[in-house]
């Protein structure tokens, strides 16, 4: 039996009178590649931003590496080891590719010795993502694909054990989708855990191992991407009845 | 390569101190201080505000709230004991730096806007209370007494000017410090998008803290000399709303993103309404920084720095 | 020196006075709570309104209130002129929530010089029958000076709320507010609509600036003296809720008239800002907030 | 990259000093020949309003002075700055006046606020320094040379409303409580602590004691939270937007007081006189000068008609009569001083002030303790007869407001009580 990573133990969440999440429960396994689907509004991004502290969940509890984060500020989840990329990219609009990549080295992978050279280190992430020739380039001068290379180079210096991927891939073109993946299973070979979330069915199902799928802020289903892909219900949710 | 950069900029600053005090050595004419001092008390006011407004995006319309603290708390000690003036900037400094703090720690959860609009009502609250401290003068206002002289300064004025151009540039390198560093780095991602700065790590909460009580202990230490320089104060002139437009405007003309801006914007802006209190008329003097403060915001938004480097750029980019 | 006719007296003259306060805050609850356009410079344009009342009461003896009606119509354009510069520069860029605040702040120091040049700083009164005169049910007094803004007041809180949530534009207007996608969807320009809702908050300001010299007189900085105020107003009704406006203008003048009546004029303004800063500290969205 | 911004950067800095010491090191030409007089004015913000009106008398002076050819053969030249009604801008003015300009003589600005700022230059330099509009402003200074013309008296912040309390003591029924109401600003609080003072002095019980803020709408609660104090006499020291509002709510909530009025800046100007018309009537108020004949002192309708006859073109009150003929006298007496001694010098000149009784617009005035006027001619004026509003013409004359206090320029008899 693998080490859980990330626990999440009947997490609830309203918004006013509207009910976002309801005791849902799911857990993560050390270096397991994970993903979490479902329909627009299922509360897959409320899920996330309870996890990494952009939100509060009200019930239940949410554990990483043993340790309860549930009342945590999100910088000090981050520090613990767990990154996300966003759905809409959120560059550092008035810095450098590069000077994007020193915040997260500095704050988190060297957050107990603030002004350590960090610039090599970024420079070699960018190196490793393919933009290492923007490294001088604003975020405003980048393409959509590069953007999300941003999104996702930024999370990966934070030097995570669990990155969260929110839909980096959507509307990219199949060819950009595959070089998104490729970047995420040589992450995952090298020992980061990954949740996937996303919309383009072929991604997901190539890349997990496990999913867990959402409707209407209940989890619905669980289990290999065979599994998931004959279940009724996640069929229901889908195609609606 | 780092601690070089240090050395060369601390060199810099003490010779431009050390330069003030051979200037009030050297020349007589009175109008020259007074003037240069309200200039310098700009540069204060306009570096303290960008600490906060420029590098990590929070709009402070209260600037005179925090100022005009500083001015209290040393027309308070004034009349208790009559300290020394560095008493005075240390205590003023104090005061604002905990409103700064206690302001941020209420508000700074919010969005921006709803700082924004705090910090405008703090102006008005505090402009309230001192108009009922009957101890400090209340509405009616006092007259403070200024020291007769002073060791090494043939007058009052020349140590007032020298002392706030001692102010000025503390202000511009602590600013500088801040800009170069980690807290710098951090407050500008704050300012580029503060969730996603949370997301990497960033404790915005603590550097957003930092950053209101830095600023308005500047504020407050600009403030504490102010009641000697006008030797009357009274709450309508201290909590003027020109302090929170200047030092606003200042930078938005110089540029938010770099100490340079808003010293360059505090001279220009402050010599120029200078010059204009002395030569046209007030209603002109409003209009031009009202005029600036619109023009930059919409036409120039990088301010002065920002068109400088642009244009720069474009000559480097002829030549390349 | 408590008694019951002070008592229901100093009730009343809250509540009017909370009229009032709703249509100087309407305007601003449009464009700061529906629009997220943070309109700091909405007491200016206020000013400006009352400036054109008293133009035309001084020259030709127009009513005030009927003024205030008037130059609602070239107001709405003002207000439509500046949202478009607003939006080309800003909102399109991404670059509101800083520059946008300081180009506010801009126009109001801007609009105040203008006045100032043009009329002078003198303090500014407009005549009208209703001003000076009373009417009384029983030992309640009322002055119509301060009973008109209070109905027309009232009566713009209930335009401005038949409006958004009866007509077909009006509820484009909190589409836009909760979702731009979705009325994007509907086949609606979300900036055209957000063009028109911003016109209307400024053509609101004309008639609270022809309120405003109905009450007292008026010079061209005072409209500093409302900048927390209305903000106070408009965040404790909960952004962009007209009803939550009302109530709240109307809290905010009961407390005002009972702390002069009770404990002295000086700390009025101190309880409104005191309400402001205690309700950004703990519940930001307002006492009738979503 | 880094270097070279490193060294654009050294560069602005010093395009920047160059700007500031060229921008004021250029030197002011100035030619020997004219009496330079110095002053800082409040030409915009608050107190613009009355900075205008005086600067408009004071030019008028020059002109009649200039007419008959100068001061001891010197053309008189105003050196004037606005202060924009900020105390913060005075001392670098008349710093400038005196360092750049080289003015010969300074007077004041308008209003305590920012006379004070210019004392401790002007007392370095050991210079005469006459002031308008000061309330004690000179009480922490003690300046020898600093004479203040408003005739607030000897000790003015009870001088200032002595005549409130004197016309009450003679009425009958003799009122025995008194509520005050004030602005929470310089003038009017102190104004009010004088009143408050002889209230004490007079026997008075005060039953209501309060202050209001700047930017107040409406004064009805107030106004009935005074009414239900019940007091025999209203004293408010109040600006032109209280003085308005106050009015307005006491003639609609009714007050029972016999007495009503003291302190309240603003029912002096025209516009609003105009604007309140009848419900001024029976208010008894503070003023400095009216059209009655008591106080129709030489050369003062002279000036007025001068004055009338400019103000219009320069949007001030068209009548002119509170604040003018003082501002006309303050530089007169400096102007008469100075050919008295024959010279120029400052402390001969402080001295001819100091001793002498001065003829002028606003009557003899002679100087006493801290610069003051040695006796207290700080008038009590009731309006009557008002009947409608909106018509200058029925302010422009004698009787409208009659002068009750002091006796030595009393013109007309109260109505009482208050109605």
């Amino acid at each position: 039996m693998a080490e859980k990573l990330l626990e999440i133990r009947n997490v609830t969440k309203r918004f006013g009178g509207f009910h976002a999440l309801t005791d849902v429960s799911l857990h993560v396994e050390k270096n397991e590649r994970f993903g979490l689907i479902g329909p627009n509004g299922s509360g897959k991004t409320t899920l996330i931003n309870c996890i990494s502290g952009a939100l509060r969940n009200e019930g239940g509890s949410i554990l990483f590496a043993g340790t309860e984060i549930g009342a945590m500020p999100a910088y000090r989840r981050t520090r613990l080891g767990i990154a996300r990329s966003f759905q809409i990219p959120k560059p550092f609009t008035s810095m450098t590719l590069l000077e994007n990549l020193c915040i997260p080295l500095e704050y988190t992978a060297h957050a107990k010795s603030h002004g350590a050279d960090v610039a090599s280190e970024a420079m070699e992430i960018l190196d490793q993502i393919g933009l290492a020739d923007r490294a001088d380039k604003l975020p405003a001068d980048l393409t959509q694909i590069d953007m999300r290379k941003l999104e996702l180079a930024r999370a990966m210096a934070a030097k995570p054990q669990l990155l969260i991927s929110d839909e980096a891939m959507a509307g990219l073109s199949a060819n950009e989708v595959d070089g998104i993946l490729e970047i995420l299973f040589k992450l995952n070979e090298g020992g980061i855990t990954i949740i996937m979330i996303e919309h383009i069915m072929r991604a997901v199902m190539s890349f997990s191992e496990r999913i867990v799928v959402l409707d209407a802020g209940e989890k619905i289903a669980e289990g290999t991407p065979d599994e998931v892909v004959n279940n009724k219900e996640v069929e229901r949710a889908y195609l609606g009845e | 390569m780092k601690s070089k950069g240090h050395l060369l900029h601390i060199a810099v600053a003490l010779a431009v101190v050390l330069v003030a005090f051979l200037i009030t050595n050297s020349m007589e004419n009175r109008y020259y201080y007074k003037a240069s001092y309200v200039v310098l008390q700009y540069v204060v006011l306009a570096t303290a505000w960008n600490i906060l407004g420029g590098y990590t995006g929070y709009v402070n319309f209260g600037t005179a709230a925090f100022f005009a603290m500083g001015s209290y708390t040393a027309v308070a000690l004034i009349k208790l004991w009559k300290p020394p003036l560095y008493v005075l900037l240390v205590a003023g400094g104090a005061v604002s730096g905990l409103l700064g703090l206690g302001i941020g720690y209420l508000t700074l959860r919010l969005r921006g806007v709803f700082f924004s609009i705090a910090t405008l009502a703090l102006a008005v609250v505090l402009q309230m209370f001192m108009t009922n401290w009957e101890f400090v003068g209340g509405g009616a206002g006092t007259a403070i007494l200024k020291p007769r002289s002073v060791p090494f300064f043939s007058n009052y004025d020349e140590f007032l000017f020298f002392v706030m151009a001692s102010l000025a540039v503390a202000a511009v390198f602590v600013a500088w410090l801040i800009e170069n560093s980690w807290v710098g780095r951090g407050m500008a991602a704050i300012r580029d998008n503060e969730e996603a700065a949370e997301c990497m790590g960033v404790p915005i909460l603590k550097l957003k803290l930092f950053a209101t009580t830095v600023s308005g202990a500047m504020m407050g230490i600009a403030g504490a000399p102010f009641s000697y320089f006008v030797v009357f104060i009274e709450p309508s002139s201290a909590f003027h709303l020109d302090y929170a437009v200047n030092s606003l405007a200042m930078p938005m003309v110089g540029g938010t993103t770099t100490w340079l801006g808003p010293l360059i914007g505090a001279v220009l802006v402050g010599t120029a309404q200078q010059i204009a209190t002395v030569t046209l008329s007030a209603e002109m003097n409003l209009l031009i920084v009202g005029s600036l403060l619109v023009g930059f915001v919409v036409f120039a938004p990088e301010g002065l720095v920002g068109l400088f480097r642009k244009l720069r750029g474009r000559a480097m980019g002829r030549s390349a | 020196m408590f008694s019951f006719e002070l008592f229901i007296n100093a009730l009343v003259a809250g509540l009017l006075l909370g009229g009032f306060y709703a249509a100087f805050s309407l305007g601003l609850s449009l464009s700061f709570g529906l629009l997220d356009v943070v309109n700091i410079a909405h007491p200016a344009f206020i000013i400006f309104g009352s400036y054109l009342t008293f133009y035309v009461n001084e020259n030709f003896g127009v009513d005030p209130i009927l003024a205030g009606l008037l130059f609602a119509v070239p107001f709405y354009f003002l207000g439509v002129a500046v949202y478009r510069i607003y939006y080309n520069v800003f909102e399109k860029t991404g670059a509101e929530s800083l520059r946008g605040l300081v180009f506010f702040f801009g126009i109001f120091f801007l609009i105040e010089v203008l006045l100032i040049i043009t009329f002078g700083v003198d303090y500014r009164l407009v005549r009208a029958p209703y001003i000076g005169k009373t009417f009384h049910i029983g030992s309640l007094g009322v002055a119509w000076r301060l009973f008109v803004p209070f109905l027309v007041g009232t009566a713009l809180t209930i335009g401005l709320y038949q409006f958004l949530s009866k007509t077909f534009f009006g509820k484009a207007v909190m589409g836009v507010a909760q979702d731009s996608l979705a009325v994007r969807l509907m086949g609606a320009d979300p900036i055209r609509i957000k063009t028109i809702a911003f016109g209307i908050g400024i053509a609101t300001a004309t008639l609270a600036g022809s309120l405003l010299i109905i009450i007292g007189p008026v010079e061209p900085a005072i409209g500093r003296e409302y900048i927390g105020r209305v903000f106070a107003i408009t965040v404790l009704g909960g952004l962009g809720s007209m009803s939550g406006v009302f109530l709240a203008a109307l809290i905010i003048g009961v407390a005002e008239s009972f702390t002069a009546s009770f404990i002295g004029p000086s700390w009025a303004l101190a309880v409104s800002f005191g309400i402001l800063l205690i309700c950004l500290a703990v519940r930001p969205a307002g006492l009738f907030g979503r | 990259m880094q270097k070279i911004r490193m060294a654009s950067r050294v560069w602005m800095v010093a395009l920047l000093a160059v700007w500031m010491v060229v921008s004021f090191g250029a030197p002011a030409a100035h030619a020997a020949k004219p009496l330079k007089i110095g002053f800082s004015m409040a030409l915009t913000g608050g107190l613009a309003a009355a900075g205008k009106a005086a600067l408009l008398a004071m030019q008028i002076w020059a002109e009649d002075v200039n007419k008959k050819g100068g001061l001891l053969g010197r053309k008189v030249e105003l050196v004037y700055y606005d202060d924009q009604t900020k105390p913060a801008n005075v001392p670098g003015i008349y710093a400038k006046m005196l360092d750049v300009d080289k003015v010969d003589f300074v007077v004041s600005g308008y209003g305590t606020n920012l006379i004070v700022p210019a004392l401790p230059i002007v007392m370095e330099r050991n210079m005469v320094f006459m002031t308008l509009f000061g309330l004690a402003a000179n009480a922490k200074f003690k300046y020898p040379n600093y004479f203040q013309i408003m005739p607030s008296g000897p000790s003015p912040k009870t001088d200032w409303s002595r005549g409130f309390f004197e016309i009450a003591k003679k009425q009958s029924p003799k009122p025995r409580t008194i509520a005050l109401l004030s602005a929470d600003a310089e003038f009017a609080r102190n104004a009010v602590a004088g009143a408050r003072a002889n209230a004490k002095k007079y026997g008075l019980k005060i039953v209501y004691d309060k202050t209001y803020p700047p930017g107040t709408p409406d004064f009805t609660p107030v106004v009935r939270a005074i009414k239900a104090a019940n007091p025999d006499m209203v004293y408010i020291g109040s600006y032109p937007p209280g003085s308005v509002g106050i009015t307005k709510a006491v003639r609609e909530v009714g007050l029972n007081a016999k007495m009503f009025g003291g302190g309240m800046v603003g029912l002096q100007f025209t516009a609003i006189q105009m604007n309140l018309g009848p419900m001024l009537n029976n208010i008894v108020n503070y003023h400095f000068w009216v059209p009655e004949k008591t106080l129709n002192f030489p050369g003062v309708n002279a000036f007025l008609k001068k004055y009338q006859a400019k103000a219009p073109g320069a949007k001030l009150d068209p009548l002119g009569y509170y604040l003018p003929p003082f501002a006309y006298a303050y530089v007169q007496i400096l102007g008469q001083a100075i050919e008295a001694t024959k010279g120029f010098d400052q402390q001969k000149i402080a001295d001819y002030i100091r001793k002498n009784t001065h003829s002028t617009v606003v009557g003899k005035v002679k100087f006493g303790k801290n610069g003051e006027w040695a006796n207290s001619r700080a008038l009590m004026v009731q309006f009557q007869g008002i009947t409608k509003s909106g018509d200058i013409n029925q302010f422009n004359k004698a009787g409208v407001m009659p002068v009750l206090y002091p006796d030595s320029v009393k013109s007309g008899k109260i109505q009482y009580p208050f109605k």
